[in-house]
């Protein structure tokens, strides 16, 4: 309708979507909605990913950032109850400055981000790539470094949220400078 | 070897020193350096009768790839700014026994280091070499003046240190870019001194300009040339005795010995351009110390702005780039290198004896301690250059020299004859004539050590006036070398 | 062209994302959200890689996302942490309060 | 390459020194582990280990070797001088993160893809901004983990969208291949890629704290434990300047037209303002913070220089080495000192000459080396830098470097003057572990070796 | 013998060696004949010298001693020159120089500097015989500027007194003035001539051109106004009378100051080759003449009179050489080495008899108390006024003659200047001896003559100064003029006299009347209707009290010399060297610390700052890069 294919409706919509919802995520006042809005803006990406073949990513996606990492924010966010908008705001000078800013660097972005009619296209047809069989293959054979690595900085990751996290025992043990 | 073994010496010497305790030190301290002293001795005979011989010269990779070579070799100018380095230092030593400092081994300790990286410089025959041994020299002497000067030294040694520093990054600079530009038929670069000479005739004038500059910001900082000279005499002032004789009887003639052989020979078209500029500073530079000189209170100060005076009409000689004032140049820096000394042991004596150098407050020392007065008298005489003394001859070539680059000049210039007498009469009438002043009625007899430095010092000025020939030869011969490669 | 729709509006969108991302970070005080906002940009860069990978038919692209989502979880896990730290210490998580070292 | 796995190993048998029990042994494990990784760095010399391994991840040419052999050697200085952190809590999980930062490091020297370069990164950062809070109870601690952290993963968002950009160019992540992709090219690159070269530079810009993305350093730096200071401004470094080198001198040298001038101005703003703010600096841990930033100015001109052949290479690799050797002896001293005060002032080395010569001596060479004075290190660190320079027609940049790194021996030599000028009011003794004594030692020596027999750095390549 | 020529400045030189180290240890009379007999030592060698030269055809012989100074071209031997004009100053110097020492120990007895003295003293004879003796100009330098130091020392001789001390120094540093002149002159020489040995240079000179040699005499002729007192660096030498009289004597009357004379003769040739070189020395000389013998009209202070009669003599000297006259000022030099030193050495025993006395308002009626001092006081008076047949009455009158052949405006003003000699000259002469004693009592009460060793020289002196005029006799008289003759062959451009009998013969006349009338006069006013000075100086008025304060030159020379070069010093110091140099130098330290201390405020610690930093940075990058 109106000329255009309905992926494109689709990617127009979900863009229009991701825009606003991340807009949200900046410009609400109480956290939790905030987050919220960003599971949604995590939502709109899984669309896209949908719209470019990337099934399994769009899956993963969900599970990762909505199922897991939002989760732990929203934890936390309770964990310090702010679920109130008690966040003082910046002075409004200095947000008209970040928006401004932003602004400009947005203009800046489109200068910068020309040329890519250039590219000389390989792919034609709907392509397989985003299947996990397909991307199994690459990630062990390929890439089998750096997930073995990956292991290591999840470790440390652990390791660190741990050592942070918990709650020292022995109060009075100095500590070293 | 023997060259070798200069620089080493001094080196294993200051390492021993360190080791060693309380009054031992100085003792030891003296010995080596004299042992260094004989070792030079020995230098000079082997280069009077075969100036060839391998014993001169030491030549061995340091850092290949770029072209960095420890070498060493022993030329009629290194000869004698090293007889002057190995003369003066057991002198310097010898001069201090009747101080006490805190800490002897690390003082006697720094002093042979300095003394190792004055030979360093002066036998340097490799840019690179040249500019390391330039930066060492500083270290010990700043930490000399910082641990053992006198008030505020932190400000005043740090303003020394900061403006020397300063001025030989940019040395370093120009060095480089001479490198840079050698071994344009080889294709390979070298530090060789004379490969930098090539290096610099190649450069077009503006190239050359820039690197004259740079060099010459680092030695006339270093002797100092007006207006490059405010650090001196608060420096001078405040450092002990001993950092004031190595900084003053040593350490200036870097920077003269540096213009000579590693900026003049580089930068021939510069010269020519902005010869008369550097020429014009440090003749005004005479006058206007000599005038500072007149109207100073402290002994000290004095002498450090009429050393001010001496070294601008070294390098006024130097720079108007001829036989005589070159060679005027060598004499009259081995002659105020002995000189300078002297009046600084001078000085120190008055503080040591009467614990003032004000010169309002000094008088009549003369009715004390005649035998003072009369060695007071032949170094003042020998630092106004009056004939027979050492200071005449290197004056005398010095005034021809630039006569030769501008009548004139030379005129305004040999104000420092008048001006020179001026202030010296001055301060010694102030401090040695006239009725005895309270602050001399304590002024006993000299310690022997502080006597015996005087005596050889006097007989320096003396000899070396009335025989200068030794010296003058190898002075002469020098002077024709370099003239051969700025020609 | 991917399924009709022009490269460049891939690039677009994720960049103005990535700007919304950024303006988040500079325009919050709470350090939450200036997280979030974070992860924020991270998508938007996911999406541009995807895109990409899908325009040059290498899935590469696509296991790169992979890391970027395993670095994010960590990065979240350890910041949260640190936050929480913070906040005990400091009773608070505005950033504009926590400037005790400075000049 | 085989030193990877060897710290990774120690990193998790670190971790299992809780469960297990032999938290005594750890330690010297550790020392003799690093050790042993140094030496398979040395077994790997030369035998071109850069063989396709791992679908091309890695390649540990000598290049990275050399530089990891750098990061090894501090590693080991550094955990003689951090002995008693390990001593309180946490002992093992200090031991795990601080050994999986290195495998990060390492990673840096040796990376050859853009994932391994982006994991490197992230899995240097992560353990360091927890070690950056690892005093939980103080204040400063917390507050520079907390914006080491922020700062840290917003620069590396710019990474990832530099790197995505560039892959969307070039459709490819590695190395060698985006290389080659620019050599083919004859300069008709779309011009996002350019913007993703952009990306990258400032994102290794922020980790090499160049201005003005410099500005979480000083805080970062005075705000961690002293010993992780010392880890951050010498290890971290090496690895993040490794890791530019091989990203802007390799990779994207062909299209050095787009970054050397704005190279250029960022060295020289970042001269600039790091000399001259620690000029007045009164704590001199944060002294040393912005004086990290000057020297990593200096080591920027290298890649300015842009030089063929390794002359840039080995004068990054020199002068990272000098460098990290004396940051290693002035941390030491540092840690001493204001571990007796209480405080990182320069007050606190009022007197030093006095009360502890050793040290004092030790200090004063570490701080020539790092204003660069001949014989120590540092002067022929930065010689090597201005003698690839000079052949620039950036000649401007020495001149200023000149005329700040003179500012610059302006705060090093305060504490020189503080050592030996200034009264101690209060006579206490400083003293020190015999093996601090040992490391001031060795690492002095080290200084000085480095700047009398410099060729078996500079000439390493050749 | 000539081959031995070296000894004789051997001998002063070991002479002061031995008192140098020793003076303290050995008895006084020891000390002080060690010096007389070391003098008379080369005395006697000259004498043998003079006469050996006399006898033999090369009339200058050259004897090397070692090489000195070598720059490439630049060949300075030390080497000495026996020619008839050294050697002539060779027997002045040792002669009177042996006079004096002996007069010396009787008057120096009693002072505790004695052997002190009598070193400075063998020294000065060591440098002034280097002066003459050098084969170039050189070694003339050394002794120049030696002999400027032993008067330096002498004049300080008595260290505790400020005044004299400050004496001492203006002295020098005048010297210093003319020196450097002279030291130009000789690079000047080197430069235009390739080498500075007086042989070479003359034989060349007739090459330099006139610019360049008129340059060369009158650098030289610097150094000769400083050495011998002509305007106007002559105010150094009546203050140089702080100086023992012996020293007045042999320094500031007899040798030293000669120098210049010395000096200008050696190089005639220059001055002969140059008209405006020699014309600027003969009016100097003349104006030298006038100004001083006007100032020693009403001097009182009876060692000030007779120095600036020194001083006005050696400005007659200087118009001789003017004129070409150079032989005769060399003559002049002679008989005024005699009868100044008797004048000197005279008004010495008058003070040693006043006991340190030396105004004259003080002294008056000493003839029968001072039988030999007076007389022969008064014949030294006599021969310095020209009084016929003695010796100054020939020297004088040669110069005269060649003057009045040169130009009669300068004969006339140096006639002027003999005669007032003449007046001021007797004026001293009657105030000190005549009339009754004006002293205090216990002065007169141990008035006496002076010592043997004291009046002996003085005898002998009397004696010269009467038979000196004999060395040249006028050749109108018929007689030869031995002394032209000795004098001739280092004389270049000989001038013979052109005037006729008749009109030198007239000149002799006006001479000898002017001076009997001066002298007559002087009787007048001082004898006859003894009018005596004003005992308080500032009764004085008007011209006579300019004069009396010597037209206030010294005054105009510290307003205008010292004075600001002290105040430029000041300003050197305190303001260029304190404020501006160093003032910068310190600006750029505290400008860094100042700017650091504004540039730590941009790192705010927010975080929020920071990132907005960052971006700031990444947008200018991309703009710089892709916009612009």
């Amino acid at each position: 309708m109106l000329g255009y294919t309905i992926t494109q409706w689709l990617f127009g919509i979900l863009s229009f979507l991701a825009i606003m919802f991340a807009l949200m995520v900046v410009f609400t006042r109480n956290p939790v909605n905030s987050v919220l809005y960003l599971v949604l803006t995590f939502f709109c990406i899984a669309g896209h990913y949908l719209l470019l073949n990337a099934q399994f990513l769009a899956v993963v996606h969900i599970v990762v950032y909505a199922g897991a990492i939002m989760v732990l924010f929203l934890f936390i966010i309770m964990l310090m109850n702010l679920n109130v908008d008690t966040e003082p705001r910046k002075h409004i000078a200095t947000r008209a400055i970040a928006g401004v800013v932003g602004g400009v660097l947005l203009f800046v972005m489109v200068g910068a981000l020309k040329g890519a009619e250039q590219l000389q296209l390989v792919q034609g047809g709907a392509s397989q790539i985003g299947l996990v069989k397909n991307l199994g293959k690459v990630l062990f054979s390929e890439f089998l470094f750096p997930f073995e690595i990956a292991s290591v900085l999840l470790l440390a990751a652990l390791v660190g949220a741990i050592m942070i996290g918990k709650r020292d025992t022995n109060i009075n043990s100095k500590e070293t400078n | 070897m023997l060259v070798g073994l200069l620089i080493i010496v001094p080196l294993i010497a200051s390492l021993l020193v360190f080791f060693t305790k309380g009054n031992t030190s100085r003792t030891v301290a003296l010995g080596l350096s004299v042992v260094e002293f004989i070792l030079s001795l020995a230098v000079l005979f082997q280069f009077k009768h075969n100036p060839a011989s391998a014993d001169l010269m030491l030549n061995c990779p340091w850092v290949e790839s770029l072209g960095i070579h420890f070498a060493v070799s022993i030329d009629a100018l290194s000869m004698l700014m090293v007889l002057l380095t190995t003369f003066l230092v057991p002198l310097i030593i010898l001069s201090s026994f009747n101080s006490t400092y805190e800490k002897p081994n690390s003082f006697y300790g720094l002093i042979l280091l300095m003394q190792m990286a004055l030979v360093g410089v002066f036998t340097a025959n490799d840019g690179f070499l040249f500019y390391v041994f330039w930066e060492l020299a500083l270290i010990p002497i700043y930490f000399i003046c910082l641990l053992w000067g006198g008030e505020n030294r932190g400000r005043i040694t740090f303003k020394f240190f900061v403006y020397t520093l300063f001025g030989s990054l940019f040395m370093l600079v120009g060095l480089v870019y001479l490198y840079n530009h050698t071994g344009f038929e080889t294709g390979i670069k070298s530090w060789a001194v004379t490969d930098l000479y090539q290096a610099g005739k190649s450069l077009n004038l503006q190239q050359q300009s820039v690197v004259f500059w740079c060099i010459f910001l680092a030695f006339g900082i270093k002797m100092p040339v007006f207006p490059l000279h405010t650090w001196q005499p608060d420096t001078y002032v405040n450092a002990p005795t001993q950092g004031t004789m190595l900084l003053s009887g040593i350490m200036l003639k870097m920077g003269t010995f540096g213009l000579i052989k590693w900026l003049m020979p580089v930068t021939p078209l510069a010269l020519a351009e902005w010869g008369w500029l550097a020429i014009a500073l440090s003749v005004f530079g005479i006058f206007y110390a000599s005038c500072i000189a007149i109207v100073q209170k402290d002994y000290k100060r004095l002498i450090a702005y009429s050393s001010i005076a001496h070294v601008g009409l070294i390098a006024a000689g130097i720079l108007s780039a001829n036989q005589q004032g070159i060679q005027g140049a060598v004499m009259q820096m081995l002659a105020h290198g002995v000189n300078v000394i002297g009046l600084f042991l001078i000085a120190d004596i008055l503080m040591r004896h009467t614990g003032t150098r004000e010169l309002d407050k000094l008088g009549g020392i003369r009715n004390m301690n005649g035998n003072f007065a009369v060695l007071f008298l032949i170094v003042m005489l020998g630092s106004v250059a009056l004939p027979l003394t050492n200071g005449f001859v290197g004056e005398f070539l010095l005034i021809n020299g630039v006569y030769q680059y501008g009548a004139w000049v030379a005129a305004f210039a040999g104000l420092t004859v008048i001006l020179g007498a001026v202030y010296m009469l001055r301060s010694y009438q102030a401090i040695m004539l006239g009725e005895k002043k309270d602050s001399a009625i304590a002024f006993g007899s000299l310690e022997g050590s502080d006597k015996w430095v005087l005596y050889i010092i006097c007989f320096a000025v003396i000899a070396f006036g009335v025989y200068p020939k030794p010296l003058n030869d190898l002075a002469e011969e020098g002077t024709k070398a370099i003239l051969t490669y700025i020609k | 062209m991917l399924n009709g729709i022009p490269i460049n509006f891939y690039i677009m969108l994720s960049a103005v994302l990535f700007i919304i991302g950024v303006v988040g970070v500079m325009a919050r005080r709470n350090a939450i959200i200036i997280f979030m906002c974070i992860e924020l940009m991270l998508n938007a860069v996911n999406l541009l890689l995807v895109a990409f990978s899908t325009l040059h038919n290498d899935a590469s692209g696509q296991v790169f996302v992979f890391f970027i989502m395993a670095v994010a979880a960590a990065e979240v896990a350890v910041g949260l942490a640190i936050l929480s730290m913070v906040y005990r210490n400091f009773k608070t998580i505005d950033i504009d309060l926590l400037s005790r070292l400075k000049n | 390459m085989k030193g990877l796995f060897i710290i990774s190993g120690l990193g998790v048998l670190a971790m299992l020194a809780e469960i297990f029990k032999f938290k005594k042994l750890l330690y010297p494990l550790v020392l003799i582990g690093v050790l042993a990784a140094y030496v398979t760095n040395f077994m790997e010399w030369n035998n071109n280990y850069n063989i396709e391994m791992f679908g091309n991840m890695m390649r540990f040419d000598n290049v990275a070797l050399a530089f990891s052999g750098v990061i090894l050697v501090t590693a080991f200085f550094w955990f003689i001088l951090a002995n008693d952190y390990f001593e309180h809590d946490h002992v093992t999980d200090h031991f795990a993160l601080v050994l999986f930062a290195l495998v990060g490091a390492v990673m840096l020297t040796g990376f050859s893809n853009m994932t391994t370069l982006f994991l490197g990164i992230e899995i240097l950062s992560i353990p360091m901004y927890v070690l950056a809070a690892s005093r939980k109870r103080d204040l400063a601690s917390n507050e520079a983990g907390f914006k080491y952290l922020i700062m840290g993963s917003f620069a590396s968002g710019f990474l990832l969208f530099g790197i995505a950009l560039i892959y969307g160019a070039t459709g490819s992540f590695d190395l060698m291949a985006i290389r080659s992709f620019i050599s083919h090219s004859q300069g008709v690159l779309p011009a996002f890629f350019y913007a993703g070269v952009l990306m990258v530079l400032i994102a290794m810009l922020f980790k090499v704290s160049a201005a003005p993305f410099h500005f979480w350093a000083p805080d970062v730096y005075e705000g961690s434990p002293t010993v992780i200071t010392a880890l951050m401004s010498t290890i971290v470094k090496t690895a993040a300047f490794a890791a530019f080198m091989r990203l802007f001198l390799v990779v994207f040298g062909g299209v050095n037209e787009t970054w050397s001038m704005i190279l250029a101005v960022v060295i020289a703003l970042s001269l600039v303002v790091s000399n001259i703010t620690a000029a007045t600096q009164n704590s001199v841990k944060r002294m040393l913070a912005y004086s990290s930033i000057s020297h990593a100015a200096f080591m920027l001109m290298a890649i300015l220089a842009n030089q063929r052949g390794m002359a840039s290479v080995s004068a990054i690799l020199y002068y990272s080495l000098a460098y990290s050797v004396g940051s290693i002896a002035a941390f030491t001293v540092l840690y001493n000192v204001s571990k007796a005060k209480d405080n990182a002032n320069i007050e606190a080395f009022n007197g030093l000459g006095k009360r502890h010569p050793f040290m004092a001596a030790c200090m004063v060479i570490a701080m020539l080396s790092l204003a660069g004075i001949p014989i120590t290190a540092g002067f022929f660190a930065k010689y090597f830098i201005f003698s690839v320079m000079i052949g620039t027609t950036f000649k401007w940049l020495i001149i200023l470097a000149i005329l700040t790194s003179a500012v610059g021996v302006y705060y090093y030599f305060k504490v020189i003057i503080a050592m030996y000028f200034k009264q101690e009011e209060s006579e206490q003794e400083v003293t020190m572990e015999t093996s601090h004594v040992l490391l001031l030692a060795l690492t002095t020596i080290f200084t000085l070796a480095l700047g009398i027999v410099p060729k078996y750095v500079i000439e390493i390549f050749s | 013998m000539i081959k031995l020529v070296a000894l004789i400045p051997l001998f002063p030189l070991l002479g002061f060696l031995i008192n140098g180290f020793f003076g303290k240890k050995i008895s006084k009379s020891l000390s002080g004949w060690i010096a007389s007999l070391a003098v008379l030592a080369s005395f006697a060698i000259s004498l043998l010298i003079f006469f050996e030269l006399e006898h033999s055809e090369a009339k200058s012989q050259i004897v090397p001693l070692f090489s000195w100074i070598n720059s490439d071209t630049l060949k300075i031997p030390f080497e000495f020159l026996v020619d008839p004009l050294s050697s002539w100053f060779l027997l002045i110097i040792t002669g009177i120089g042996f006079l004096i020492h002996i007069y010396s120990m009787g008057y120096m007895h009693d002072d505790e500097g004695f052997a002190r003295f009598f070193t400075y003293l063998n020294l000065f004879v060591f440098f002034m015989l280097l002066l003459v003796l050098g084969n170039n100009y050189l070694i003339m330098f050394v002794g120049w500027e030696g002999v400027g130091l032993c008067s330096y020392l002498l004049i300080g001789f008595w260290f505790k007194n400020t005044a004299y001390n400050n004496a001492a120094k203006k002295a020098f540093i005048m010297n210093r003035v003319g020196d450097l002149g002279f030291l130009m002159g000789i690079i000047l020489i080197f430069i235009t001539f390739g080498s500075i040995s007086y042989d070479q240079v003359f034989s060349v000179a007739s090459t330099g051109n006139e610019a360049t040699v008129t340059a060369i005499a009158l650098l030289l002729f610097i150094g000769a106004m400083g050495k011998s007192a002509q305007l106007p660096l002559y105010t150094w030498l009546p203050d140089a009378m702080a100086g023992p009289t012996p020293v007045s004597a042999l320094i500031h009357a007899a040798t030293m100051v000669t120098a210049g004379i010395y000096m200008i003769v050696r190089s005639n040739i220059f001055y002969s080759m140059s008209e405006e070189a020699s014309h600027v020395v003969a009016v100097v000389g003349v104006a030298t003449a006038l100004f001083a013998a006007t100032i020693g009209l009403f001097q009182n202070d009876i060692k000030k009179v007779l120095a600036y009669s020194t001083v006005s003599q050696l400005g007659l000297m200087f118009l001789g050489l003017g004129v070409g006259a150079y032989s005769s000022s060399v003559f002049h030099v002679t008989t005024h080495a005699f009868f100044k030193a008797l004048l000197f050495l005279g008004a010495g025993s008058v003070i040693h008899a006043m006991g340190g006395e030396q105004d004259m308002r003080k002294m008056g009626g000493l003839w029968k108390h001072l039988p030999i001092t007076g007389k022969v006081m008064a014949i030294g008076t006599l021969a310095i006024s020209g009084f016929p047949l003695l010796s100054g009455f020939f020297s004088k009158d040669e110069i005269l003659a060649h003057t009045y052949e040169h130009s009669p405006t300068l004969w006339f003003f140096g006639q002027v200047a003999s005669i007032l000699t003449a007046f001021y000259m007797f004026r001293l002469f009657f105030l000190t001896f005549f009339g009754n004693f004006r002293g205090t009592h216990e002065q007169e009460h141990h008035l006496h003559e002076s010592p043997s060793t004291m009046t002996i020289p003085l005898i002998v002196l009397a004696v010269l100064s009467i038979v000196g005029g004999a060395l040249g006799l006028p050749e109108f008289w018929g007689t030869t003029n031995w002394f032209h003759h000795h004098l001739d062959p280092i004389i270049v451009h000989k001038n013979p006299s052109i005037l006729n009998h008749a009109k030198e013969w007239t000149l002799m006349f006006i001479a000898t009347a002017a001076a009997l009338a001066t002298i007559f006069f002087a009787y007048m006013v001082y004898m006859k209707n003894n009018i005596l000075p004003e005992v308080k100086d500032e009764k004085l008025t008007g011209i006579k009290k300019l004069i009396y304060n010597k037209y206030y030159v010294d005054e105009i020379y510290d307003a205008i010399i010292r004075k600001p070069l002290n105040i430029l010093s000041e300003i050197f110091y305190k303001f260029l060297d304190l404020q501006v140099v160093d003032g910068i130098v310190n600006g750029v330290g505290s400008a860094v610390t100042g700017v650091s201390s504004l540039v730590r405020k941009v790192q705010t610690g927010h975080i929020g700052f920071y990132i907005f930093g960052m971006v700031l940075g990444i947008i200018a990058i991309l703009f710089f890069t892709f916009i612009k």
